[in-house]
């Protein structure tokens, strides 16, 4: 059974590719798909916890993480039609309307 | 009939409350003028009526104080609207309502068909009250109340044409004349209660508190600071030197108005206040020098400028001013009395001159009007010979110059010969006597000049005035030659009041009459008055004696000039044609003052404005928003707009926290 | 009887309520509503004019806890002495004149002006009267709002500038008092305060260096909205661009906030601080006195010529309130009655012609005299009245504030302020003499008619009260005589050590001077030419204490 | 053994999360991604949490890729622009290699608690894991369970009220 650490490293390492993911890319849906990967990231990183602890109550938090994550996705991709239909385009740079 | 007091003041403001009210709806010229006359008229027979109480009085108690009510009480000052009659005060309230009825009668007669008539009486009367308040004050605040009063109304009668704007700016002139002479006033006077009031706890405004307390003054030191801020607010008002150019200005107003105040009453004020407030005066004996001085100087400067001016009222206007001239001169060496003297008489021939003059003028007015000139009905070189045409204005014309000159047995001799044997007499400046007597009978003799010169050109020689409008030329109605007889022979009378002890006919009333008022100011004087040989009676006739021959040497100069060979003025003006140009423009004396106080402050003022006020002061508060501006455009590129921007700051932000809470 | 005073504060505010129920387009309805509801709250303060009686204590009390929040604790104080007795009955004076000046000057948003207005009039009320320094501080900011929408909204060309100008230059000036208004308060609550009350400050011993800084605080707020030499370029532009009624109560009453401020907080909370600015402020008034008269000489526009007038008026009050002696302090708080009146009549003048010809500045104008007389006369009257000729409400206010000054230690000041006689009578006669003397060439003004009705109605309260004040202003001082002694009691840093002066003179003694036995600081005297005479120990104020 | 096959695992799961940030083609990332959710159901079921793995599986591959997919099929995006921000690139990079480094040493040098929680490894694999997790959800964590339902509720309506052009 590998040690916790090396499970953390892995999340680690997932979640810093995410972030690099989200700030380089310019799709809207890239950044959307690296912003799942880096919530997984923290999935794993609790249910090693939880593994390691022996109390499920990490496991428990998976699951909320996964409903928040798919009513995020329903909801971001909802944005990316609207934004889509009046944009023409999904470049994260034509999104320039969020200013005072 | 002491504590009817009152009623003098009251009458003409009742006066100007109708007029002022009611006058535009009452129209009737003669009602008007009536209800204006009639309350001046009142107040004169109130004054007669103190006068014969006061005659029958002995000398110490003549002095009453009457309190309307309290006027101005806060803290320990305390001022109230209180009357004081003495027989200074008498004196005073005589000429002015005397000279002051006969004015408003003659008014009646020369104001005749102008649009604003009902005006023009409620100022005259608002005058007279001011005038009354001011002469029958019993503490400097009422006084106070009066000088400004009258500064208000010359103010107004002066501007009483106010369509013409030489008129509204020698209003204009005058007032603020008048307001620098109060600004010395008031110095003075606060001067004065700040020193009784820290030294001796005497906080007191009131003429009879001061006088009782008038021992503890020091010779000179605060003295004489506060005495020259009086004096300075008496050339204000009396136009003396440093402040004389607003009076020839002055004559923009109707005549009566530079008859009855910048000849009888308002003028005088500043000599009457010098004699009520004589105790202090004299207690600073720089300061009665310096009063001398002026006064002898302003006689000879103004009468010097006299001589030049063809204008009619401006020739008498300087006269005004020298004999003012010679008031302050009788003032300085401490003859007070004597300075009231020709004051009084001063009032009767000078007014007598200018409604003189008045009735040339609105007879000439009368006459170029038929024919529709436009020449200038004032001016003396399109006048001449009316002699004929008019003769009751001319005799009474001619028996006040020869008043004035100092012709023995009319008034002015007696006053004006007073005044000069005082100068001589009274050592009050050790040997500067000589001198001031030396000025005085030089500027007597440049009056008794000037004088005959303007006689000789209005009412001698041809007539120069437009041919087709010399048949217009007729003597003024009765309502104006009336009380021109009865000042021409109040000119002659009135001098044997006051007959000098030297001629001993009569005694001298005047100086009896005023004695207890100026007792304690020639006490004081006696104190530094160096006693030198009181010069004998001989001196006293050779000097009398000079000063006649003086006056006909200048009456004869004149009658060379103007009547034997006219052209010899033009002869002079020629071979002087400067010192000519410098005195016919009054030494360029306004032209002096523009320069040194008016552009000055006009040009202070536009520089504070723009300089201080919009650059700097505003400068700064926009500079400091103009920085914040700047600011905020700088943050404004914070926020872009692109999402990326913004989760990038976000990271950035985790990451820089987490490195320092691990690396800590 | 006794909450007459709160009836009075908040009437307005009933009326607003009553105008919210007025619709929006039946103008007359609204300014005769607004108009009874002014001229009840000035009867209403008549009848507490009634009821006050002259002594020195504060009436009418109403003391009710009110907020109580964390450390602070604020209580409903309010009362008047004899200081703000006559600055509410101004106030209330003023506004019904204000209200009927503006029935035919304002068209549209009638409603929301009239209620700005209203709003106004209960935060100047509130301000003079609260005694709780924190809602003192609140009335103080409620009467800048409804000004600053007069003036934005309502105002003339460049409004907004003139309006956040004015807006930001009180805030700062308040912002510090606050401050210091709270840093007093712990202070207090040292001392074993509980809340904000201003009487228990009087007796609180403040060492030299805290009064300073407070003193500076408080005298920075005021010295805004008085304004003082430096800090008043915000007036002119605020008063040329408001419109007439606006004007007309920023000059009458939101300037006397400024000095009242002096009056009733600066100097009795932090005596010995007053005393040792005193020459500084009083440099700053003489200043102000000279360089606004000089500035208004050349001024094209006529309100703005008012504007600075007022500057030199209220230097003037400054001059007299740091003489620190029962006359200057008299005649300070009667020059702010007098400046009231006359600049708030001046503005009012001002507004009638520009009514007529839409336009300020002086050359247009010329000859009216002829064509309006009754305005020519009431103009006049007025002239004289803001150049303070005797017999005038100006004179007595500036006399006494002269002769008071001229007596404490500000003698030197004095000598070169009452120059600024001089200059308020060549500005104001030359302005006097170019819009009325003349010839009446401009045709546009000959086509001008005289006042109605109406505006005679406005002018004759103003014109009687400025002879009143000037012929008898008895009534007046005796009222806030008491109020003023104390005042001078409580502004006295060290007692005076001189001995009463024997030298009683044979001269029956002017009766009164013994009786209040009250003694000016005797200071020594630098006159020119030295003073024999024996003065007693001089109580020099500049020597630190 | 086991941790061989850890590595592999990892291995595939790195690489499969870089190809999703750099292939252009946003279906080869979509299915890169599901490829890195494969290797996490993987973790989790060498972590003894069979019922995660399968709920991971079944929620992240199945419903949500599969919807990234349809969006990326609906709106047929092409390759993506060729404007490239190089300037983003770097400062990505270097932000995202600082997180890593952060949560490295974080992790590493945090020492994790003893196991105090009472369900060891072999307990889960003796009563089943789906039953203790749905013991453990449906009695402490009722309350969350509820609410999460009310979130997916509103994401729902949420998502209809974007999407369609008018309701």
């Amino acid at each position: 059974m590998e040690n916790l650490n090396s499970y953390l490293i892995v999340s680690a390492l997932l979640f810093a590719i995410g972030t690099i993911g989200v700030l380089t890319r310019k799709n809207v849906i890239v950044m959307f798909m690296c912003i799942e990967l880096m919530l997984n990231a923290v999935n794993l990183t609790f249910v090693a916890f939880s593994r390691h602890l022996g109390n499920l109550d990490g496991q428990v938090f998976v699951f909320f993480i996964m409903t928040v994550a798919a009513a995020e996705a329903a909801v971001g991709l909802a944005l990316i039609i609207a934004f889509f239909n009046n944009k023409e385009s999904i470049d994260v740079d034509d999104v320039n309307l969020m200013k005072w | 009939m002491f504590d009817k007091v009152w009623l003098i003041p009251l009458f003409p403001l009742i006066g100007f409350l109708i007029n002022g009210f009611f006058g535009k709806k009452i129209k009737n010229e003669a009602v008007i003028g009536g209800i204006g006359t009639l309350m001046i008229f009142l107040s004169f027979l109130v004054s007669c009526g103190i006068l014969m109480q006061m005659v029958g009085l002995p000398p110490e108690q003549r002095v009453f104080e009457k309190v309307l009510f309290p006027w101005i009480h806060s803290g320990s000052f305390k001022a109230d609207m209180a009357f004081l009659v003495d027989p200074l005060s008498v004196v005073m309230i005589m000429v002015v309502t005397g000279v002051g009825s006969l004015i408003h009668l003659y008014s009646i007669g020369y104001m005749h068909g102008e649009e604003g008539f009902y005006r023009f009486f409620a100022y005259l009367n608002l005058f007279c009250m001011s005038m009354l308040l001011l002469v029958l004050g019993s503490n400097m605040l009422v006084m106070f109340i009066g000088w400004e009063g009258v500064g208000l109304c010359s103010y107004l009668l002066i501007g009483y044409y106010f369509h013409k704007k030489s008129a509204g700016d020698a209003a204009k002139k005058a007032f603020v004349m008048n307001r620098v002479g109060d600004f010395g006033f008031l110095i003075g006077l606060f001067t004065l209660y700040w020193w009784f009031g820290s030294n001796h706890n005497i906080w007191t405004v009131n003429f009879v508190e001061i006088k009782a307390a008038s021992h503890l003054l020091p010779y000179g030191g605060v003295v004489t600071f506060a005495s020259l801020c009086f004096f300075l607010g008496a050339t204000g008002k009396s136009a003396q030197l440093p402040l004389f150019t607003w009076l020839p200005d002055a004559m923009e107003g109707p005549t009566p108005v530079s008859a009855l105040i910048h000849a009888a009453t308002m003028v005088t004020a500043g000599v009457y206040m010098i004699g009520r407030m004589s105790f202090v005066f004299v207690k600073s004996p720089e300061t009665m020098m310096v009063i001398a001085v002026v006064g002898a100087a302003t006689a000879i400067f103004a009468a010097t400028i006299g001589t030049a001016q063809n204008d009619i009222k401006r020739v008498l206007a300087y006269s005004t001013v020298s004999q003012l001239g010679f008031m302050f001169l009788a003032m300085g060496v401490g003859a007070f009395s004597a300075g009231i003297f020709h004051l009084m008489t001063h009032a009767f021939f000078k007014a007598c001159l200018f409604l003189g003059s008045g009735s040339v003028i609105h007879a000439m007015h009368h006459a170029l009007h038929k024919i529709h000139s436009n020449d200038d009905a004032q001016d003396m070189r399109n006048m001449g010979g009316l002699k004929s045409t008019m003769p009751i204005t001319f005799l009474t014309f001619l028996v006040s110059t020869i008043a004035i000159s100092g012709i023995p047995g009319f008034s002015g001799f007696f006053s004006k010969d007073e005044i000069l044997w005082m100068a001589f007499a009274n050592a009050y400046h050790g040997n500067l006597n000589f001198v001031l007597w030396g000025i005085g009978a030089i500027a007597a003799c440049f009056t008794a000049f000037y004088m005959f010169r303007l006689v000789f050109m209005t009412f001698f020689g041809e007539c120069r005035i437009n041919p087709k409008a010399k048949g217009y030329l007729h003597e003024s109605p009765l309502v104006i030659t009336i009380p021109l007889m009865v000042l021409g022979f109040l000119a002659v009378v009135g001098g044997y009041l006051g007959m000098p002890k030297l001629l001993g006919m009569l005694p001298n009333y005047f100086e009896h009459w005023l004695e207890p008022v100026f007792s304690l100011a020639n006490e004081y004087g006696s104190k530094y008055a160096h006693h030198g040989a009181h010069p004998s009676h001989a001196v006293e006739w050779g000097l009398m004696g000079l000063s006649v021959v003086i006056a006909l040497v200048g009456i004869a100069i004149a009658f060379t000039m103007y009547v034997r060979n006219t052209e010899l003025p033009g002869r002079f003006v020629a071979s002087f044609p400067t010192l000519h140009r410098a005195v016919f423009n009054k030494w360029y004396i306004d032209e002096i003052y523009d320069y040194i106080f008016v552009n000055p402050c006009k040009a202070a003022g536009q520089f504070l404005w723009k300089g201080f006020d919009v650059i700097v002061v505003d400068g700064v508060v926009n500079g400091v928003a103009n920085v914040i501006m700047g600011f905020s455009g700088i943050f404004r590129y914070m926020q872009s707009g692109y999402i990326y921007n913004y989760a990038f700051s976000m990271v950035l932000g985790v990451v820089v926290m987490l490195g320092y809470f691990i690396f800590k | 009887m006794s909450n007459v005073l709160s009836l009075t504060t908040f009437l307005p505010i009933l009326g607003v309520l009553l105008l919210l129920f007025i619709p929006k387009d039946s103008k007359g309805v609204l300014r005769n509503v607004t108009l009874a509801v002014t001229v009840v709250t000035f009867l209403v303060s008549l009848i507490m004019l009634a009821g006050f009686q002259t002594n020195a204590e504060f009436q009418f009390v109403e003391n009710v806890p009110w907020i109580a929040a964390g450390p602070f604790m604020m209580r409903y104080n309010i009362g008047i002495d004899g200081i703000s007795l006559w600055l509410v009955i101004l106030t209330t004076f003023i506004m019904p004149i204000a209200v009927l000046s503006t029935f035919t000057a304002v068209e549209e948003k009638v409603k929301e002006y009239m209620v700005c207005l209203l709003l106004l009039e209960t935060g100047m009320l509130g301000a003079f009267i609260s005694l709780d320094l924190f809602l003192f501080y609140i009335f103080w900011e409620v009467m800048l709002i409804p000004m600053y929408f007069m003036i934005g909204i309502w105002g003339g060309k460049n409004k907004i500038y003139a309006a956040v100008k004015f807006f930001i230059y009180t805030m700062v000036g308040s912002l510090l008092m606050l401050v210091a208004l709270i840093f007093l308060y712990f202070k207090g609550v040292e001392a074993g305060f509980q809340d904000f009350g201003l009487l228990q400050f009087f007796n609180l011993k403040l060492d030299m260096a805290t009064q300073i800084w407070l003193f500076l605080a408080f005298a920075f707020a005021f010295a805004i909205k008085v304004p003082m030499f430096p800090l008043h370029t915000w007036l002119p532009d605020a008063h040329t661009e408001a419109p007439t009624a606006g004007s007309v109560i920023l000059a009458a009453v939101l300037l006397k906030m400024g000095t009242y401020g002096y009056v009733r907080f600066a100097i009795p909370l932090f005596p010995e601080a007053a005393h040792k600015f005193a020459p500084l402020i009083a440099t700053l008034a003489v200043i102000g006195i000279i360089y606004a008269a000089l500035v208004a000489m050349v001024q094209e526009d006529v309100k703005k010529l008012v504007a600075y007038s007022s500057v030199a008026h209220l230097g003037f009050v400054m001059l007299g309130v740091f003489a620190f002696n029962t006359e200057g302090i008299t005649g300070g708080m009667l020059q702010m009655l007098n400046h009231g009146i006359s600049t708030g009549a001046l503005f009012l003048i001002v507004g009638f012609i520009y009514e007529r010809r839409h336009t300020r500045l002086i050359t247009d104008f010329g000859g009216l005299s002829k064509q309006m007389p009754i305005f020519a006369t009431i103009f006049m009257i007025v002239t004289f009245s803001s150049v303070g000729l005797p017999g005038t409400n100006g004179f007595v206010g500036e006399f006494l504030i002269l002769i008071g000054a001229f007596e404490s230690q500000l003698r030197w000041f004095t000598v070169v302020a009452t120059s600024g006689v001089i200059l308020s009578a060549v500005y104001m006669l030359w302005v006097f003499q170019r819009v009325m003397f003349g010839e009446l060439d401009n045709p546009k003004n000959q086509k001008l008619l005289d006042l109605n009705g109406r505006e005679i109605a406005i002018m004759v309260p103003l014109v009687v009260m400025i002879f009143v004040m000037g012929l008898y202003p008895k009534p007046f001082i005796d009222k806030m005589d008491p109020a003023i002694k104390k005042l001078v009691a409580q502004a006295r840093i060290a007692p005076v050590t001189a001995q009463m002066i024997p030298a009683m003179n044979q001269m029956q003694m002017p009766v009164g001077h013994q009786g209040t036995g009250q003694m000016p600081e005797a200071n020594q005297g630098e006159m020119p030419a030295g003073q024999p005479g024996q003065t007693p120990p001089a109580v020099n104020s500049h020597d630190a204490k | 053994m086991e941790t061989l096959f850890f590595l592999i695992v990892s291995f595939v799961a790195i690489v499969s999360a870089i190809l999703v940030i750099t292939c252009k083609n946003p279906i080869n990332s979509a299915l890169s991604l599901i490829m890195t959710f494969f290797c996490l159901a993987t973790y989790y079921v060498m972590l003894d949490a069979p019922f995660v793995a399968a709920v991971q599986v079944m929620v992240y591959a199945g419903a949500i890729m599969v919807l990234m997919v349809f969006t990326i099929m609906l709106l047929n995006i092409r390759v993506d622009a060729t404007k490239k921000h190089s300037h983003k690139l770097i400062l990505g990079s270097i932000i995202g290699f600082f997180t890593l480094i952060n949560l490295v040493v974080m992790l590493v040098k945090s020492r994790a608690a003893l196991p105090t929680g009472p369900y060891s490894g072999e307990m889960i694999r003796k009563i089943g894991h789906t039953e203790l997790v749905g013991r453990e959800i449906f009695i402490n964590f009722l309350l969350p369970f509820e609410v999460t339902s009310i979130l997916l509720l509103v994401a729902i309506i949420g998502a209809v009220i974007l999407a369609k052009k008018k309701i």
